[in-house]
Protein backbone atom coordinates (compact mmCIF):
# COMPACT_ATOMS: atom_id res chain seq x y z
CA UNK A 1 0.00 0.00 0.00
CA UNK A 2 0.96 3.34 -0.83
CA UNK A 3 -0.07 6.63 0.68
CA UNK A 4 -0.54 9.12 -2.01
CA UNK A 5 -0.57 13.23 -0.29
CA UNK A 6 -1.69 15.75 -3.04
CA UNK A 7 -1.07 18.95 -1.86
CA UNK A 8 -2.31 22.35 -2.69
CA UNK A 9 -4.49 23.03 -5.58
CA UNK A 10 -3.90 19.33 -6.08
CA UNK A 11 -6.14 17.93 -3.68
CA UNK A 12 -8.79 20.01 -6.24
CA UNK A 13 -7.98 18.13 -8.80
CA UNK A 14 -7.53 14.51 -7.30
CA UNK A 15 -10.87 15.33 -5.14
CA UNK A 16 -9.37 14.31 -2.30
CA UNK A 17 -5.98 15.51 0.00
CA UNK A 18 -5.05 11.95 0.82
CA UNK A 19 -5.45 8.32 -0.52
CA UNK A 20 -3.93 4.74 -0.17
CA UNK A 21 -4.01 2.46 -2.93
CA UNK A 22 -1.58 -0.49 -4.47
CA UNK A 23 -0.09 1.40 -7.36
CA UNK A 24 0.40 -0.87 -10.49
CA UNK A 25 3.27 -3.52 -11.23
CA UNK A 26 3.89 -0.80 -14.28
CA UNK A 27 4.33 2.40 -12.15
CA UNK A 28 8.04 2.25 -11.31
CA UNK A 29 9.53 5.50 -11.82
CA UNK A 30 8.37 9.23 -10.95
CA UNK A 31 7.85 9.57 -14.83
CA UNK A 32 5.49 6.85 -15.03
CA UNK A 33 3.49 7.65 -11.75
CA UNK A 34 2.96 11.52 -13.51
CA UNK A 35 1.63 10.06 -16.39
CA UNK A 36 -0.74 7.93 -14.79
CA UNK A 37 -1.81 10.12 -12.56
CA UNK A 38 -2.05 12.59 -15.62
CA UNK A 39 -4.42 9.91 -17.17
CA UNK A 40 -6.71 9.55 -13.91
CA UNK A 41 -7.21 12.70 -13.10
CA UNK A 42 -7.40 13.96 -16.56
CA UNK A 43 -7.90 18.14 -17.22
CA UNK A 44 -7.36 20.34 -20.04
CA UNK A 45 -3.88 20.90 -18.98
CA UNK A 46 -2.30 18.14 -17.41
CA UNK A 47 -2.17 18.36 -13.22
CA UNK A 48 0.98 16.78 -12.71
CA UNK A 49 3.65 18.45 -15.04
CA UNK A 50 7.17 19.54 -14.31
CA UNK A 51 6.15 22.30 -12.19
CA UNK A 52 4.81 20.00 -9.17
CA UNK A 53 7.79 18.32 -7.04
CA UNK A 54 7.51 15.11 -5.68
CA UNK A 55 8.68 13.99 -2.28
CA UNK A 56 9.25 10.41 -1.70
CA UNK A 57 9.25 9.58 2.21
CA UNK A 58 9.00 13.35 2.60
CA UNK A 59 12.71 14.21 0.74
CA UNK A 60 12.02 15.56 -2.23
CA UNK A 61 13.27 13.36 -5.16
CA UNK A 62 15.62 14.31 -8.38
CA UNK A 63 14.04 13.48 -11.16
CA UNK A 64 13.13 10.87 -13.26
CA UNK A 65 13.93 8.98 -10.33
CA UNK A 66 12.79 5.03 -9.20
CA UNK A 67 9.73 5.06 -6.79
CA UNK A 68 11.83 1.65 -5.02
CA UNK A 69 9.96 1.46 -1.40
CA UNK A 70 8.65 4.84 -0.82
CA UNK A 71 5.45 4.26 1.16
CA UNK A 72 4.16 7.75 1.51
CA UNK A 73 4.38 9.78 -2.06
CA UNK A 74 3.57 13.83 -2.11
CA UNK A 75 3.03 16.11 -4.90
CA UNK A 76 3.80 19.57 -3.97
CA UNK A 77 2.92 22.49 -6.42
CA UNK A 78 4.67 25.64 -6.10
CA UNK A 79 4.90 26.44 -2.76
CA UNK A 80 5.09 30.24 -0.61
CA UNK A 81 4.27 31.58 2.44
CA UNK A 82 4.45 34.21 5.01
CA UNK B 1 16.50 29.37 17.57
CA UNK B 2 13.01 28.76 17.09
CA UNK B 3 10.13 27.59 14.20
CA UNK B 4 6.94 27.50 15.58
CA UNK B 5 3.81 25.93 13.15
CA UNK B 6 0.75 26.79 14.43
CA UNK B 7 -2.79 27.10 14.13
CA UNK B 8 -3.37 29.20 16.43
CA UNK B 9 -3.74 32.77 16.58
CA UNK B 10 -0.36 34.71 17.91
CA UNK B 11 0.45 37.91 18.78
CA UNK B 12 3.48 39.38 17.28
CA UNK B 13 3.49 42.40 20.17
CA UNK B 14 3.86 39.72 22.70
CA UNK B 15 5.91 37.12 20.26
CA UNK B 16 8.73 40.26 20.53
CA UNK B 17 8.47 41.10 24.10
CA UNK B 18 9.65 37.41 24.21
CA UNK B 19 12.19 37.86 21.60
CA UNK B 20 13.77 40.71 23.19
CA UNK B 21 13.85 39.05 26.52
CA UNK B 22 15.75 35.88 25.68
CA UNK B 23 18.27 38.54 23.35
CA UNK B 24 20.08 40.45 26.20
CA UNK B 25 23.10 42.42 25.02
CA UNK B 26 21.76 42.02 21.41
CA UNK B 27 21.96 45.28 20.60
CA UNK B 28 19.36 45.17 17.56
CA UNK B 29 16.17 43.73 16.77
CA UNK B 30 14.82 43.62 13.39
CA UNK B 31 11.03 42.08 13.66
CA UNK B 32 9.07 41.54 10.39
CA UNK B 33 5.23 41.06 10.46
CA UNK B 34 3.04 39.80 7.79
CA UNK B 35 -0.59 39.97 8.21
CA UNK B 36 -3.34 38.49 5.69
CA UNK B 37 -4.43 41.08 3.36
CA UNK B 38 -8.23 42.35 3.06
CA UNK B 39 -8.71 42.84 -0.44
CA UNK B 40 -7.51 40.99 -3.50
CA UNK B 41 -7.82 41.52 -6.93
CA UNK B 42 -10.76 39.43 -7.11
CA UNK B 43 -12.82 41.82 -4.12
CA UNK B 44 -12.84 41.34 -0.74
CA UNK B 45 -10.78 38.76 1.08
CA UNK B 46 -12.77 36.86 3.42
CA UNK B 47 -10.78 33.88 4.55
CA UNK B 48 -7.09 33.03 4.32
CA UNK B 49 -6.45 29.01 4.49
CA UNK B 50 -3.12 28.03 4.79
CA UNK B 51 -1.93 24.47 4.45
CA UNK B 52 1.95 23.05 5.41
CA UNK B 53 3.51 19.65 4.69
CA UNK B 54 5.28 18.15 8.06
CA UNK B 55 7.89 17.60 8.79
CA UNK B 56 9.14 18.60 5.43
CA UNK B 57 7.66 22.60 6.06
CA UNK B 58 9.62 22.65 9.72
CA UNK B 59 12.61 21.20 8.34
CA UNK B 60 13.11 23.59 5.73
CA UNK B 61 12.14 26.66 8.17
CA UNK B 62 15.08 25.07 10.51
CA UNK B 63 17.76 24.92 7.16
CA UNK B 64 16.94 28.22 6.26
CA UNK B 65 17.67 29.49 9.84
CA UNK B 66 20.85 27.53 9.44
CA UNK B 67 21.64 29.67 6.25
CA UNK B 68 21.34 33.00 7.69
CA UNK B 69 23.60 32.09 10.94
CA UNK B 70 26.05 30.72 8.16
CA UNK B 71 26.08 34.24 6.42
CA UNK B 72 25.32 37.09 9.36
CA UNK B 73 26.38 36.94 13.21
CA UNK B 74 22.95 35.73 14.86
CA UNK B 75 22.28 35.77 19.07
CA UNK B 76 18.60 35.08 18.09
CA UNK B 77 15.99 34.12 15.78
CA UNK B 78 12.63 33.05 15.70
CA UNK B 79 9.87 32.08 13.23
CA UNK B 80 6.10 31.53 13.60
CA UNK B 81 4.21 30.74 10.71
CA UNK B 82 0.35 30.34 11.12
CA UNK B 83 -1.85 27.43 9.24
CA UNK B 84 -5.62 26.83 9.24
CA UNK B 85 -7.80 29.29 8.37
CA UNK B 86 -7.31 33.22 9.00
CA UNK B 87 -9.53 36.58 8.42
CA UNK B 88 -8.03 39.77 7.15
CA UNK B 89 -5.81 41.32 9.78
CA UNK B 90 -4.78 38.53 11.06
CA UNK B 91 -0.74 37.83 11.65
CA UNK B 92 0.34 35.20 9.30
CA UNK B 93 4.41 35.49 10.07
CA UNK B 94 6.46 36.82 12.59
CA UNK B 95 9.97 37.01 11.88
CA UNK B 96 12.66 38.42 14.90
CA UNK B 97 16.70 38.18 14.20
CA UNK B 98 18.86 39.61 17.00
CA UNK B 99 22.42 40.51 16.58
CA UNK B 100 25.26 42.84 17.92
CA UNK B 101 25.13 44.33 14.33
CA UNK B 102 22.26 46.29 12.82
CA UNK B 103 22.88 45.14 9.38
CA UNK B 104 23.05 41.46 10.23
CA UNK B 105 19.89 41.67 11.95
CA UNK B 106 18.25 44.14 8.71
CA UNK B 107 19.33 41.78 6.20
CA UNK B 108 18.73 38.27 7.70
CA UNK B 109 15.23 38.91 8.85
CA UNK B 110 14.83 40.36 5.01
CA UNK B 111 16.30 36.76 3.79
CA UNK B 112 14.16 34.87 5.62
CA UNK B 113 11.21 36.68 4.36
CA UNK B 114 12.27 35.99 1.08
CA UNK B 115 12.59 32.38 1.68
CA UNK B 116 9.63 32.05 3.34
CA UNK B 117 7.71 33.81 0.40
CA UNK B 118 9.01 31.62 -2.42
CA UNK B 119 10.39 27.94 -0.62
CA UNK B 120 9.12 27.47 2.30
CA UNK B 121 6.59 24.82 2.44
CA UNK B 122 2.89 26.28 2.54
CA UNK B 123 -0.36 26.88 0.09
CA UNK B 124 -2.28 29.38 0.60
CA UNK B 125 -6.18 29.42 -0.66
CA UNK B 126 -7.79 32.85 -0.76
CA UNK B 127 -11.46 32.91 -0.37
CA UNK B 128 -13.72 36.12 -1.47
CA UNK B 129 -17.61 36.24 -1.14
CA UNK B 130 -18.06 34.49 -4.53
CA UNK B 131 -14.42 32.94 -5.38
CA UNK B 132 -11.66 31.23 -3.82
CA UNK B 133 -8.25 30.70 -5.56
CA UNK B 134 -4.87 29.15 -4.98
CA UNK B 135 -1.92 31.63 -4.48
CA UNK B 136 1.50 31.09 -5.84
CA UNK B 137 4.38 33.48 -5.50
CA UNK B 138 4.86 36.40 -7.90
CA UNK B 139 7.75 36.97 -9.84
CA UNK B 140 9.05 39.87 -7.63
CA UNK B 141 9.04 37.05 -4.34
CA UNK B 142 11.43 34.85 -7.05
CA UNK B 143 13.34 37.82 -8.17
CA UNK B 144 13.82 38.71 -4.21
CA UNK B 145 15.08 35.76 -2.97
CA UNK B 146 17.73 35.34 -5.91
CA UNK B 147 19.33 38.58 -4.31
CA UNK B 148 21.27 36.42 -2.04
CA UNK B 149 22.47 34.15 -4.64
CA UNK B 150 25.63 36.11 -5.04
CA UNK C 1 3.36 59.86 11.35
CA UNK C 2 4.69 59.96 14.50
CA UNK C 3 7.85 60.95 16.33
CA UNK C 4 8.74 60.79 20.06
CA UNK C 5 11.65 61.86 21.84
CA UNK C 6 11.25 60.88 25.50
CA UNK C 7 13.59 60.68 28.85
CA UNK C 8 10.98 58.02 29.96
CA UNK C 9 11.59 54.26 29.31
CA UNK C 10 9.41 52.51 26.37
CA UNK C 11 8.61 48.86 25.99
CA UNK C 12 9.28 47.86 22.19
CA UNK C 13 6.69 45.33 22.77
CA UNK C 14 3.66 47.36 23.96
CA UNK C 15 5.30 50.19 20.78
CA UNK C 16 4.58 46.97 18.44
CA UNK C 17 1.08 46.52 19.83
CA UNK C 18 0.14 50.35 19.43
CA UNK C 19 2.01 50.33 15.72
CA UNK C 20 -0.12 47.23 14.78
CA UNK C 21 -3.14 48.45 15.80
CA UNK C 22 -2.66 51.71 14.36
CA UNK C 23 -1.61 50.32 10.21
CA UNK C 24 -4.69 47.79 10.08
CA UNK C 25 -4.68 46.76 6.43
CA UNK C 26 -1.25 47.09 6.03
CA UNK C 27 0.38 43.50 4.88
CA UNK C 28 3.89 43.97 5.87
CA UNK C 29 5.19 45.67 9.49
CA UNK C 30 8.97 45.75 10.19
CA UNK C 31 10.09 46.90 13.23
CA UNK C 32 13.69 47.63 14.57
CA UNK C 33 14.69 48.19 18.44
CA UNK C 34 18.23 49.29 19.14
CA UNK C 35 19.53 48.09 22.85
CA UNK C 36 22.43 50.10 24.51
CA UNK C 37 25.08 47.46 24.48
CA UNK C 38 26.65 46.18 27.78
CA UNK C 39 30.43 46.39 26.46
CA UNK C 40 32.42 48.71 25.11
CA UNK C 41 36.33 48.99 23.76
CA UNK C 42 37.32 50.00 27.17
CA UNK C 43 35.35 47.54 29.25
CA UNK C 44 31.68 46.92 30.94
CA UNK C 45 29.28 49.91 29.75
CA UNK C 46 27.30 51.44 33.14
CA UNK C 47 25.79 54.13 31.56
CA UNK C 48 24.76 55.67 28.46
CA UNK C 49 23.85 59.43 28.22
CA UNK C 50 21.74 60.89 25.05
CA UNK C 51 22.09 64.61 24.62
CA UNK C 52 19.11 65.88 21.92
CA UNK C 53 18.85 69.96 20.52
CA UNK C 54 15.29 70.79 20.14
CA UNK C 55 13.57 71.85 18.15
CA UNK C 56 16.33 70.88 15.37
CA UNK C 57 16.31 67.05 16.55
CA UNK C 58 12.25 66.74 16.16
CA UNK C 59 12.53 68.49 12.89
CA UNK C 60 15.27 66.34 11.62
CA UNK C 61 13.40 63.46 12.31
CA UNK C 62 10.25 64.35 10.57
CA UNK C 63 12.36 65.65 7.44
CA UNK C 64 13.66 62.24 7.79
CA UNK C 65 10.19 60.41 7.75
CA UNK C 66 8.75 62.53 4.48
CA UNK C 67 12.03 61.58 3.24
CA UNK C 68 10.97 57.86 3.41
CA UNK C 69 7.46 58.67 2.51
CA UNK C 70 8.76 60.32 -0.75
CA UNK C 71 10.65 56.94 -1.85
CA UNK C 72 8.51 53.55 -0.55
CA UNK C 73 4.63 53.65 -0.28
CA UNK C 74 4.17 53.42 3.65
CA UNK C 75 1.08 53.62 5.79
CA UNK C 76 2.52 54.10 8.79
CA UNK C 77 5.69 55.13 10.59
CA UNK C 78 7.00 55.55 14.22
CA UNK C 79 10.00 56.78 15.74
CA UNK C 80 10.60 56.82 19.14
CA UNK C 81 14.12 57.93 20.39
CA UNK C 82 15.25 58.00 23.96
CA UNK C 83 17.19 60.63 25.87
CA UNK C 84 18.56 60.95 29.07
CA UNK C 85 20.69 58.20 31.15
CA UNK C 86 20.17 55.43 30.31
CA UNK C 87 21.33 51.52 31.60
CA UNK C 88 22.39 48.39 29.54
CA UNK C 89 19.95 46.74 26.92
CA UNK C 90 17.89 49.47 27.74
CA UNK C 91 15.84 50.70 24.49
CA UNK C 92 17.33 53.69 23.00
CA UNK C 93 15.45 53.87 19.58
CA UNK C 94 12.65 51.66 18.05
CA UNK C 95 11.52 52.73 14.45
CA UNK C 96 8.63 51.07 12.74
CA UNK C 97 6.83 51.09 9.41
CA UNK C 98 3.63 49.62 7.65
CA UNK C 99 3.27 49.02 3.86
CA UNK C 100 1.08 47.06 1.93
CA UNK C 101 4.57 45.73 0.60
CA UNK C 102 7.67 43.89 2.33
CA UNK C 103 10.67 45.38 0.84
CA UNK C 104 9.06 48.96 1.30
CA UNK C 105 8.60 47.92 5.03
CA UNK C 106 12.05 46.45 5.50
CA UNK C 107 13.60 49.27 2.82
CA UNK C 108 12.34 52.27 4.83
CA UNK C 109 12.85 51.26 8.23
CA UNK C 110 16.69 50.68 6.91
CA UNK C 111 17.11 53.55 5.95
CA UNK C 112 15.61 55.03 9.01
CA UNK C 113 18.38 54.04 11.01
CA UNK C 114 20.43 54.91 8.48
CA UNK C 115 19.78 58.02 9.10
CA UNK C 116 19.29 58.32 12.51
CA UNK C 117 22.97 56.28 13.21
CA UNK C 118 24.52 59.61 11.26
CA UNK C 119 22.82 62.73 10.76
CA UNK C 120 19.71 62.84 13.44
CA UNK C 121 21.15 65.22 16.49
CA UNK C 122 21.84 63.34 19.33
CA UNK C 123 24.71 63.07 20.83
CA UNK C 124 25.66 59.88 23.10
CA UNK C 125 28.36 59.43 26.24
CA UNK C 126 29.50 56.47 27.22
CA UNK C 127 30.38 55.65 30.44
CA UNK C 128 32.00 52.64 31.78
CA UNK C 129 33.38 51.77 35.71
CA UNK C 130 36.57 54.01 34.98
CA UNK C 131 35.95 56.25 31.60
CA UNK C 132 33.83 57.97 30.11
CA UNK C 133 33.58 59.16 26.21
CA UNK C 134 31.93 61.00 23.67
CA UNK C 135 30.65 58.58 20.88
CA UNK C 136 30.59 59.66 17.33
CA UNK C 137 29.55 57.25 14.03
CA UNK C 138 31.72 55.12 12.83
CA UNK C 139 33.00 54.90 9.26
CA UNK C 140 30.76 51.46 8.21
CA UNK C 141 27.57 54.31 9.95
CA UNK C 142 28.40 56.87 7.33
CA UNK C 143 28.91 54.00 4.67
CA UNK C 144 25.50 52.50 5.34
CA UNK C 145 24.62 55.78 5.01
CA UNK C 146 25.57 56.53 1.89
CA UNK C 147 23.72 53.38 0.06
CA UNK C 148 20.92 55.39 -0.10
CA UNK C 149 22.30 58.44 -2.52
CA UNK C 150 21.98 56.86 -5.75
CA UNK D 1 23.09 89.06 24.90
CA UNK D 2 23.41 86.10 22.68
CA UNK D 3 23.14 82.46 24.24
CA UNK D 4 25.35 80.24 23.41
CA UNK D 5 24.73 75.95 23.37
CA UNK D 6 27.58 74.24 23.85
CA UNK D 7 26.64 70.86 22.60
CA UNK D 8 27.89 67.24 22.93
CA UNK D 9 31.78 67.16 23.61
CA UNK D 10 32.19 70.88 23.49
CA UNK D 11 30.49 70.95 27.34
CA UNK D 12 33.13 69.63 28.36
CA UNK D 13 35.66 72.25 26.70
CA UNK D 14 33.67 74.92 27.43
CA UNK D 15 32.85 74.14 31.22
CA UNK D 16 29.08 74.74 30.29
CA UNK D 17 26.28 73.58 28.06
CA UNK D 18 24.98 77.41 28.03
CA UNK D 19 26.09 80.63 28.50
CA UNK D 20 24.82 84.16 27.47
CA UNK D 21 26.54 87.07 27.00
CA UNK D 22 27.42 90.04 24.64
CA UNK D 23 29.76 89.23 22.30
CA UNK D 24 32.56 91.72 21.24
CA UNK D 25 31.85 94.13 18.60
CA UNK D 26 34.58 92.72 16.58
CA UNK D 27 32.57 89.43 16.07
CA UNK D 28 30.68 89.49 13.55
CA UNK D 29 30.64 86.29 11.26
CA UNK D 30 30.35 82.71 11.96
CA UNK D 31 34.33 82.63 11.10
CA UNK D 32 34.99 85.22 14.07
CA UNK D 33 33.67 83.62 16.30
CA UNK D 34 35.00 80.20 15.96
CA UNK D 35 38.38 81.88 16.26
CA UNK D 36 37.30 83.94 19.34
CA UNK D 37 35.87 80.48 20.87
CA UNK D 38 39.42 78.35 19.75
CA UNK D 39 41.39 81.45 21.77
CA UNK D 40 38.83 81.62 24.82
CA UNK D 41 39.09 77.70 25.21
CA UNK D 42 42.41 76.76 24.42
CA UNK D 43 43.24 73.31 23.61
CA UNK D 44 46.09 71.06 22.30
CA UNK D 45 44.16 71.16 18.70
CA UNK D 46 41.27 73.73 18.28
CA UNK D 47 37.72 72.74 19.65
CA UNK D 48 35.98 74.94 16.85
CA UNK D 49 36.77 73.27 13.73
CA UNK D 50 34.69 72.99 10.86
CA UNK D 51 34.03 69.76 12.05
CA UNK D 52 31.45 71.32 14.36
CA UNK D 53 28.63 72.89 12.80
CA UNK D 54 26.74 76.22 13.40
CA UNK D 55 23.01 76.90 13.94
CA UNK D 56 22.24 80.20 14.40
CA UNK D 57 18.26 80.15 15.88
CA UNK D 58 17.92 76.67 15.16
CA UNK D 59 18.76 76.59 11.60
CA UNK D 60 22.45 75.37 10.30
CA UNK D 61 23.85 78.01 8.73
CA UNK D 62 26.16 78.13 5.57
CA UNK D 63 29.04 79.11 6.50
CA UNK D 64 30.78 81.22 5.97
CA UNK D 65 27.75 83.48 6.98
CA UNK D 66 26.98 86.58 9.18
CA UNK D 67 25.82 85.91 12.59
CA UNK D 68 23.62 88.68 12.26
CA UNK D 69 20.75 89.21 14.62
CA UNK D 70 21.43 85.30 15.83
CA UNK D 71 19.82 85.00 19.55
CA UNK D 72 20.86 81.49 19.44
CA UNK D 73 24.25 79.96 18.52
CA UNK D 74 24.64 76.78 18.73
CA UNK D 75 27.85 74.76 18.22
CA UNK D 76 27.08 70.91 17.30
CA UNK D 77 29.50 68.42 17.10
CA UNK D 78 29.25 65.53 14.67
CA UNK D 79 26.01 64.07 15.48
CA UNK D 80 24.61 59.96 15.65
CA UNK D 81 21.50 59.27 17.67
CA UNK D 82 19.91 55.04 17.60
Amino acid sequence: MTTLIYLGRLADVAGTSEEQLDLPDTIKTTDDLRAWLNTRFSSPTPAFDQSVRIALDSEICVEPASLGTAIEIAFLPPVGGG
Amino acid sequence: MSVLITDAAFDPAEQLRLFTHASKGAGAIVSFTGLVRDTSSTGAVTRLHLQAYDPMTQRGMEDAIDKARGRWPLQTVSIIHRVGDMAPDDPIVFVATASAHRRAAFESADFLMDYLKTEAIFWKKEYTEDSERWIEPRPEDYKDKNRWNS
